[in-house]
């Protein structure tokens, strides 16, 4: 390294987790910088381990009710706020009441809406007395969900569920903005935050399992330019990039100079067809468009990072019914590159050899690797179809708006679980929901999930949301490309962090060598 | 007196020498005070005096370069500034011309001569294209330059050869009314001569109007039918050439011509010059009364008090307390 | 008189895309300590570049010197280095420049135009400077130098600006003054005034002066010894009183008679017909043949400097020992009805 | 005097208020709002926000409330950033910005005045094509590469200094020179052909007649008169490096202000949005303010204080 | 040697004419192309960029590639003898792309230097002229166009009109020239203190006679430095533009965005970023030492 900030004495870790988070209250967060810097700063009732199983954190242990609507979390004695308090249940049921109450205005309310009465609540038509979540002392935290929801624990790991300091946070509307007063009960604490610079987290001394934190100081860089995290790493000014993720035309070199790290992603890059517009409301052009990529090729020459060439809609890694199952074996694979049958399709919908095939625009949001992917379809399509499609870039915001109201014929997507278990990508696409831009219309697609959603056999489950992707692919209502995977430029000397599949990463047990 | 070709009357114009915090000025140079005097159709009027006492001021302003303080010109009755601000502005332009002091700053430098001269014959279409040529090196051939200068700038002249592109230019619009800012200061004399000549012979061809502001009072002298003789921003004399070469009245004016300068070694050694006692007093400051008593050496109580009135005898004016007894 | 300058064979062309202007064609004179050279000239003819020559300041390019000498104090300027051109300038040698509106920077204060020299050359201080340069324009007749040196070029009329050209380039007592048409903008009891300086200058410190004018009364007023230039040539050389005795060269004739003079009746003035010769490819032999009324054959070959008298000299065929005629019969004969 | 500050500081008062007003339309007419994510918010969240944020008022009234709350100097809460104000991030950008952009503007004076001299005295010959060869680069090389190129091999190959963030002196010097470059580039090639037009002039004649030496010449008298294009960049030009460039801070992590003049209008924080507007927007008037007032001192015949005097 | 007394003959005096003949004149402009010829650099320059332009037009035609031609397998070839460039991420070749590239990336400098010169120039010049009120409006409007983010306006653009090279026009037809009109005006107004101008008001020249032949040409050197460097301005704003979703279609590429692109793949490909910027800068020396030729050109105090 150069000599510039090498930090060996204290043994800090220099981690970039991209932007400048919006906020460090976990209440109201959304995007991935604030939930890595809370991941460190918080901790919910249940964390998950290195397998993605969710096992006691805050809470010691729990009970839950044979129908899974009742939980009782147990919260550990020790359990300590970075100040030296106590947490309580009643910092918790303070917390997720908060998340929901329509005032507060919370954008991941949301993600509380399985508490009972969560979503009349923070619809206005139910009072916070009425929501499912109760401190019955100051240890004992009940919740009742409004259905069985098999990955409820997995969810008490998300950050919107973590607890706030009921004392701090009920008097100081500012706290979260000033690291005196962010209190947390993570294994880090905040002793200094630059804006749009860096977040500086030492050990919290109270922290109830502080014998397994071994680094004292964490640094965590803010910075959102792939480019500029890698010439910080290169020289010596960082020690992990978690975000953002380096530049693809970067990416063989680094690993072949062994400083990248793939981790597997829960998610899915795939081209979003107008299910509602010409010519992509005809299932043969969708799936003839479809079968014409080659997706092989793009995870290999394009974007190289050891993603997966898509084989269905739901990623793997997510669990099927028998347990240490997965839920993409089970279900195999749904698409397929043939040209041959592409091609067939194409001149069954009426246009041969891509003869008199109406104008077509694919739609990306700006950005290299979009672009490149892109880039590369048209030319398949074109190849091996006779099609021309023409490309179209928009701003971000510009284009989800457009995305969202369905003013578009394909457009890029991709779309990211928020908790480990199937649902989060079969229901995107049921009439109502919000994100489904694809504007997919299919009541037995939608009776499917709504089976799956209201009952807690798994085996039931499952299958019904095999069934559903099966549909969803048959109609080739939209065209996955590939599984995402994170990568992480890591020194080699970085050892102990955990990554989740769901993309966060827990420095608490990481230490530099 | 019947063809009063330009009438200058009370003209004043001061300019701010100072400005107060809210932009309200505090002083003033008093470039011009009240003046006023008349140019007949055809004649030349020769303007001189101390330098800096507001001869070219008053050129400007008569051209209407500058708007004045107060009071007003008339040319052929018409208000000169008036006119120039209206809608048929180009007419009196045309009418209206002036030879500046400084030859080489009044050039463009990124225009040829030929341009130079050619633009205002452009600007008031004057001539075709043709004849836009021959016209350039007729009126360059006039002012004793060669044609082939015309495809030259001005700084590959010398001073002289420039003054003469300005004369060429002024010309070029057939003007009735000409004002001469020491338009020959700069030339040597034998072309001095020629463009003395050549405004001679313009006027009694077409009659132009001079105003000819000069130092040289030989020269002012040859060419003038009248002059007046300024001092300070006012006007102390004005008379028939002949006449007031020959009976100066006014103080200033006696010191003045004692002073020109004979071409003659000889002579010249001899010659007694009035010497002018004391400063020039400066024009934001002007003494009361008559300004030039603190130079005069018959200065008495009453200059002091008194703005001596223009008084003419046989169309001789003076502006003197003392004229009489003088 | 032992000279302090002396210009030798001066020749300066300037590189024209039409060609070589040759401004300044071999031209040689010496001043005397304490003496006041007079050059007289039509425009045009170089008077400017050959004193701009002798202060090292043709522009170049275009302007370039291909032969000759100035000697001053036994150095040849044209060989020296800007630097020690430096120390000469403004100090030794000084020079007033002939158009005052543009030779003036129009954004300083004519007081720190004016005093930037002393603090150069005698190292005054800001203060002391400003004072002698208030001391400076009141020399030079400028009402309230107090105020004016707070003042720009612009605000001053064209006088004023003469004026503060020349105090700036009295302000340290040079060696050789060279005055440009010092006097042009000026009216004539200034100009009286500043001649009666120079004359002091010239008179008390022996400060040689070498004085370019079109007006020959100032000549006759001020100068030693007259020099006539005609298209870059040095045509006649004569003391002051015997160049207006007897002129020799028909162009000094017609220069003589082109002035008016207050005593002389009204009427056209005597002009010399025609045009000055274009320098860039000046008649093959006597430049002013083309114009000259007592033109002989022998005039289409240049001819040379010819001695007349002791102190005089004459660029022309008349005056050869040859030529037939007597100057001043024909100069009579000329005179126009 | 006076009255020409009362008078452009009126006019600032209205160019302002034309500004907010304009970008208040049109920050309100591109598509997506504050709160349009990948992830589509359930209606009953994002009504929740709207009534928190006031968004659901009429835009005037939107407009009047901000009108009323500029004037009390609260530039209002960011959208996107919880808890931070607009007048937060300004008070912690700018002076970071305003630091970088400083010791930018020195570099592009101290090393673009004089190579535009030489260039401009030593014209057509190898120190002018030298230069005006370096500075054709840096106006061609636009910051990004520059700041790619610095990094590359100052921070990486030759491990002098560091590539990014921004905790001392020597974390200032490849942003301010990339940041510089153009700048340099551009006032060295402005003072070259303006002191070309200068040193042609007669009074640079009579200068060097006085002696003077080539320094003095050029520097009080060939620069003065030469400095009005120099000036007129600057203006805008200080005002928008003094508040950050997006790109260079962006490439070099520096924590300043420039960054929000592109993130917020991608984020459509309108507050911020509007907040950078203004705040960018008055120190370009006011700049623009003091380049007519430079105008007045490095030529006295320029007057805009009153109306023509002739 | 006695010289021949015919010799000393007096000729009659008629005034002699041959001499005053006048050499064929020449205007301003062809004096200024006599200049600009001499001057080495100058022609060197816009025989450059005459090269560049001829082959921005025609080069694409004599390419065995297309620009959009893919090689995934033979994505970020280093040059060689196949791609003379290399490749890019995609296996197209580079020197294929930046040719076609030049197309667009030159009529956007053309565009944006027209630009400087009809609004911009045209700008200052009434408002330094007229001065006072007149320039006060003139003045905070262009503060105002400088006020509102341009991100702004480019981002409504995009949505309001059809993507394409028009709308980049558009977008830099509205603020492309505020510099321009601030510098000119700034000349212009030291420069409508100078006598000539009084002589050119004294012989009638109408405002525009006087804006145009006499106060624009002699602000010509701060005009044309200001137009070049609007030139590669405009090149790298269009890139930006590209970005926001307003330029030309992928898989078309300007050198702004192929530059931009080379910028993220610098230490493994630096081939990728050195070609476009390297074409950019040739270009941009062609046109600035043309345009200093030029400006030098004009000036007709600059002998040699
Ligand atoms: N830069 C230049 N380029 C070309 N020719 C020039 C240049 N400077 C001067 N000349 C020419 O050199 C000749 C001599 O000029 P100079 O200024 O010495 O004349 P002068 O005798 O001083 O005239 P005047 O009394 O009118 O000032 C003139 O014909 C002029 O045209
Ligand atoms: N633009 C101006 N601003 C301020 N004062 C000025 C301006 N123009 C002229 N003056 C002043 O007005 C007075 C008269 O100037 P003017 O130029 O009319 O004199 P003049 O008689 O032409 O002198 P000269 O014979 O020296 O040219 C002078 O004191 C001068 O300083
Ligand atoms: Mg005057
Ligand atoms: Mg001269």
């Amino acid at each position: 390294g150069s000599g510039t900030t090498s930090n060996t004495a204290t043994k800090s870790l220099r981690f970039s987790i991209g932007a400048e988070p919006e906020t460090l209250d976990p209440r109201k967060s959304t995007g991935v910088p604030e939930s890595t810097a809370q991941a460190q700063l918080y901790e919910g009732l249940a964390a998950l381990d290195s397998k993605e199983t969710p096992i006691p954190a805050t809470a010691e242990r729990w009970e839950i009710s044979p129908d899974g609507l009742n939980y009782k979390f147990y919260i550990r004695q020790n359990a300590k706020w970075s100040n030296g308090d106590p947490v309580t249940a009643h910092d918790f049921e303070y917390a997720w009441k908060e998340v929901l109450r329509p005032e507060f205005a919370s954008k991941y309310a949301l993600q509380l809406y399985y508490l009972k009465n969560g979503e009349a609540y923070n619809k206005g038509k139910a009072t916070a007395d009425q929501v499912g979540v109760k401190a019955l002392d100051d240890k004992t935290l009940e919740v009742t969900l409004e259905a069985p929801t098999a990955y409820f624990l997995a969810l008490t790991t998300f950050h919107t569920y973590y607890p706030v300091n009921k004392k701090i946070v009920s008097t100081n509307e500012k706290w979260a903005a000033d690291p005196k007063t962010i209190i947390g009960n993570g294994p880090f604490k905040v002793s200094n935050w630059v804006h749009q610079s860096k977040l500086e987290l030492v050990k919290n001394e109270h922290y109830w399992d502080i014998a397994k934190v071994k680094t004292d100081k964490v640094d965590l860089i803010l910075t959102d330019n792939a480019t500029t995290a890698l010439s910080m790493f290169e020289n010596g000014q960082l020690d992990f990039i978690d975000t953002p993720a380096p530049p693809t035309s970067e990416v063989p070199r680094l690993a072949k100079e062994n400083k990248l790290q793939v981790f597997p992603y829960l998610g899915t890059y795939y081209y979003a067809f107008n299910n509602s517009v010409a010519p992509t409301n005809n299932a043969k052009v969708r799936k003839a468009l479809s079968l014409a990529i080659d997706r092989e090729a793009i995870v290999k020459n394009v974007t190289k990072t050891e993603e997966v060439a898509a084989a269905a809609w739901i990623p793997p890694g997510l669990p099927d019914a028998t347990a240490g199952e997965d839920f993409r074996k089970v279900g195999g694979d749904l698409v397929k590159y043939d040209v041959a049958e592409a091609k067939k399709l194409l001149a069954e919908a009426g246009y041969p050899d891509g003869k008199g095939f109406p104008d077509l625009t694919l739609t990306y949001n700006t950005d290299d690797r979009h672009k490149a992917i892109a880039e590369a379809i048209q030319e398949m399509w074109k190849k091996n179809l006779g099609i021309n499609v023409a490309l179209t870039n928009q701003e971000w915001k510009v284009f989800i708006n457009n995305r969202s109201q369905g003013n578009y014929q394909i457009a890029r997507h991709g779309w990211i679980g928020d908790y480990p278990d199937a649902m989060t990508f079969s229901d995107l696409f049921i009439i109502g929901s919000g994100n489904n831009n694809i504007q997919y219309k299919n009541p037995e697609y939608d009776q499917l999930v709504k089976l799956a959603q209201s009952t807690g056999d798994q085996t039931v489950r499952m299958k019904a949301m095999h069934d559903a992707e099966k549909m969803l692919m048959e109609d080739a209502a939209l065209a996955p490309i590939y599984y995402y995977t994170r990568p992480a430029v890591v020194k080699q000397n970085v050892k102990g962090y955990v990554r989740s599949i769901t993309g966060l990463t827990y420095l608490k047990e990481a230490y530099v060598e | 007196m019947s063809d009063v070709l330009m009438d200058i009357q009370n003209l004043t114009k001061y300019f701010v020498a100072k400005r107060s915090l809210f932009g309200k000025a505090e002083s003033y140079v008093k470039a011009v005070e009240n003046v006023s005097f008349q140019v007949e159709k055809g004649e030349t009027l020769g303007l001189v005096g101390e330098t800096g006492c507001g001869k070219s001021t008053i050129g400007r302003t008569a051209v209407g370069l500058y708007s004045p303080t107060a009071g007003q010109v008339l040319f052929n009755g018409e208000n000169v500034h008036a006119a120039l601000g209206g809608s048929n502005s180009l007419a009196m332009r045309r009418k209206i011309q002036m030879i500046f002091q400084d030859p080489y700053a009044s050039l463009n430098p990124r225009m040829t001569v030929g341009d130079i001269i050619g633009e205002p014959i452009d600007i008031h279409g004057l001539a075709a294209k043709q004849e836009r040529t021959s016209r350039i090196y007729y009126l360059l051939k006039k002012v004793g330059l060669n044609p082939e200068h015309a495809s030259r700038f001005p700084h590959e002249f010398s001073g002289g050869q420039r003054q003469r592109i300005g004369i060429a230019r002024a010309l070029a619009v057939d003007p009735e009314f000409i004002v001469c800012d020491e338009p020959i200061s700069a030339l040597d004399v034998s072309i001095q001569a020629q463009v003395v000549n050549l405004l001679q012979e313009l006027q009694a061809q077409f009659g132009l109007t001079y105003l000819f502001i000069a130092h040289d009072l030989s020269m002012v002298k040859h060419i003038s039918r009248r002059v007046a003789v300024m001092y300070l921003g006012s006007l102390v004399e004005l008379a028939d050439c002949e006449e007031l070469y020959k009976n100066p009245q006014h103080p200033y004016t006696q010191a003045l011509l004692s002073a020109i300068p004979i071409p003659d070694p000889v002579v010249e050694l001899e010659r007694k010059r009035i010497i002018l006692k004391g400063d020039v007093p400066s024009p934001i400051n002007p003494p009361s009364g008559c300004k030039f008593r603190t130079r005069c050496r018959y200065s008495v109580a009453r200059c002091a008090e008194e703005i001596p009135v223009f008084v003419s005898q046989n169309e001789h004016y003076v502006a003197c307390h003392l004229v009489k007894k003088n | 008189m032992q000279p302090v300058l002396s210009v030798e064979n001066l020749k300066v062309i300037f590189n024209t895309y039409a060609g070589k202007v040759q401004a300044v064609n071999d031209v040689s004179f010496s001043l005397g300590k304490g003496e006041v050279l007079g050059i007289v000239g039509e425009s045009g003819c170089g008077k400017s570049v050959t004193t701009s020559a002798i202060m090292g300041l043709i522009p170049s390019p275009p302007g370039q010197i291909p032969s000759g000498r100035i000697m001053f104090e036994g150095k040849d300027l044209i060989k020296m280095s800007e630097k020690e051109l430096r120390s000469i300038r403004g100090n030794d040698i000084s020079m007033i420049f002939q158009d005052p509106m543009t030779s003036l920077n129009p954004v300083l204060t004519v007081g720190l135009q004016l005093s930037e020299t002393f603090m150069l050359h005698q190292g005054l201080s800001k203060k002391q400077a400003l004072e002698k340069a208030v001391d400076m324009l009141r020399l030079v007749g400028i009402p309230a130098p107090e105020s004016r040196v707070l003042q720009y070029p612009h605000q001053m009329s064209g006088g004023m600006r003469q004026r503060v050209m020349i105090a700036m380039a009295l302000a340290c007592n040079p060696k050789i003054l060279i005055a440009d048409e010092p006097t042009t903008a000026l009216d004539v009891t200034i100009q009286a005034q500043i001649i009666d300086l120079m004359k002091n200058l010239n008179q008390q410190l022996a400060t040689s002066i070498i004085l370019i004018t079109h007006d020959l009364g100032v000549v006759a007023s001020i100068c030693h010894r007259v020099m006539v230039m005609y298209a870059g040539k040095a045509v006649e050389m004569a003391p002051l009183k015997e160049l207006y005795a007897k002129p020799q060269h028909p162009y000094t004739w017609s220069l003589l008679r082109s002035v008016p003079r207050l005593d002389m009746k009204k009427g056209s003035l005597e002009s010399i017909a025609g045009q000055p010769p274009d320098l860039l490819s000046p008649p093959p032999g006597c430049t002013f043949m083309p114009r000259c009324r007592v033109a002989m054959e022998i005039c289409k070959q240049p001819p040379e400097l010819a001695t007349v008298e002791e102190g005089h000299t004459c660029r022309c065929w008349l005056v050869d020992e040859n030529s037939p005629y007597a100057p001043a019969t024909l100069f009579k004969e000329c005179e126009p009805a | 005097m006076l009255q020409y500050t009362l008078n452009r500081f009126v006019s600032m008062l209205v160019v302002l208020l034309v500004i907010i007003t304009a970008t208040f339309i049109l920050m309100h007419s591109i598509p997506g709002g504050p709160f349009t994510a990948e992830r589509a918010l359930p209606d009953a969240v994002m009504r929740n926000i709207n009534e928190r944020y006031h968004l659901n008022d009429p835009l005037w009234k939107q407009y009047i409330d901000y009108l009323g709350n500029i004037g009390k100097g609260d530039l209002g809460p960011s959208f996107k950033y919880e808890n931070r104000t607009v007048n937060d991030i300004i008070a912690e950008g700018f002076p970071v910005s305003a630091q970088l952009g400083g010791i930018t503007v020195l570099i592009a004076l101290s090393i673009g005045i004089p190579a535009g001299i030489i260039a401009a005295l030593y014209q057509n010959r190898w120190p002018d094509y030298a230069t005006m060869f370096l500075a054709t680069i840096g106006i061609s090389v636009p910051n990004f590469i520059l700041a790619t190129l610095f990094i590359y091999v100052f921070a990486l190959k030759l491990e002098l200094l560091p590539a990014a963030m921004w905790e001392g002196v020597e974390y200032m010097i490849l942003p301010a020179c990339s940041l510089a470059g153009l700048s340099t580039a551009f006032i060295a090639r402005l003072v070259r052909s303006t002191m070309l037009e200068v040193m042609g002039q007669d009074f640079i004649r009579t200068a060097r007649a006085k002696g003077l030496t080539e320094f003095l010449v050029v520097y009080r008298h060939g620069l003065k008169n030469a400095l009005i294009p120099v000036v007129t960049y600057l203006g805008p030009q200080i005002a928008m490096i003094f508040t950050g460039s997006f790109v260079i801070e962006t490439i070099f992590a520096v924590p300043g202000l420039g960054r929000h003049f592109v993130t917020s209008i991608y984020n459509r924080d309108y507050t911020v949005i509007l907040g950078i507007t203004v705040f960018y927007s008055t120190l370009l008037v006011f700049l623009n303010f003091l380049v007519d007032l430079a105008y007045m001192l490095l030529d006295p015949r320029i007057k805009l204080d009153n109306k023509e005097e002739n | 040697m006695a010289p021949n007394p015919e010799l000393f003959k007096r000729i009659d005096f008629i005034h002699d004419t041959s001499y005053d003949i006048a050499r064929p004149s020449t205007t301003y402009w062809q004096d200024a192309w006599r200049r600009l010829k001499k001057n080495k650099m100058a022609m060197a320059g816009l025989v450059m960029v005459c090269i560049i332009t001829i082959t921005a037009i025609f080069g694409p035609f004599f390419t065995k590639y297309n620009y959009s031609d893919q090689k995934l397998e033979w994505a970020n070839q280093p040059p060689s003898a196949e791609h003379w460039l290399g490749t890019d991420n995609l296996g197209r070749d580079m020197f294929t792309r930046i040719l076609y590239g030049a197309r667009i990336s030159l009529s956007i400098g053309i565009v944006a230097s027209l630009l400087n010169f009809t609004i911009g120039v045209v700008y200052g010049g009434i408002s330094g002229f007229f001065g006072g009120r007149v320039d006060s409006i003139m003045m905070r409007v262009i503060d105002i166009l400088w006020g509102i983010p341009l991100l702004l306006y480019v981002i409504l653009l995009m949505v309001v009109l059809e993507p394409g090279l028009t709308n980049i026009f558009i977008a830099l037809g509205l603020v492309y020239w505020l510099k321009m009109a601030r510098i000119v005006r700034g000349q212009i107004l030291s420069l409508k203190q100078l006598e000539y101008i009084l002589a050119a008001r004294l012989i009638g020249a109408k405002p525009w006679r006087i804006i145009l032949r006499h106060l624009i040409p002699n602000s010509m050197g701060p005009i044309i430095v200001t137009a070049t460097l609007a030139i590669p301005e405009a090149i790298f704003t269009e890139a930006f533009l590209s970005f926001i979703g307003l330029g030309v279609a992928a898989p078309m590429a300007s050198w702004g965005v192929l530059a931009s692109e080379g910028v993220t793949s610098l230490r493994s490909y630096p081939f990728q970023l050195f070609c476009p910027a390297v074409a950019i800068s040739i270009t941009m020396l062609s046109f600035n030492f043309l345009g200093d030729g030029l400006r030098d050109a004009l000036d007709p105090r600059m002998r040699k």
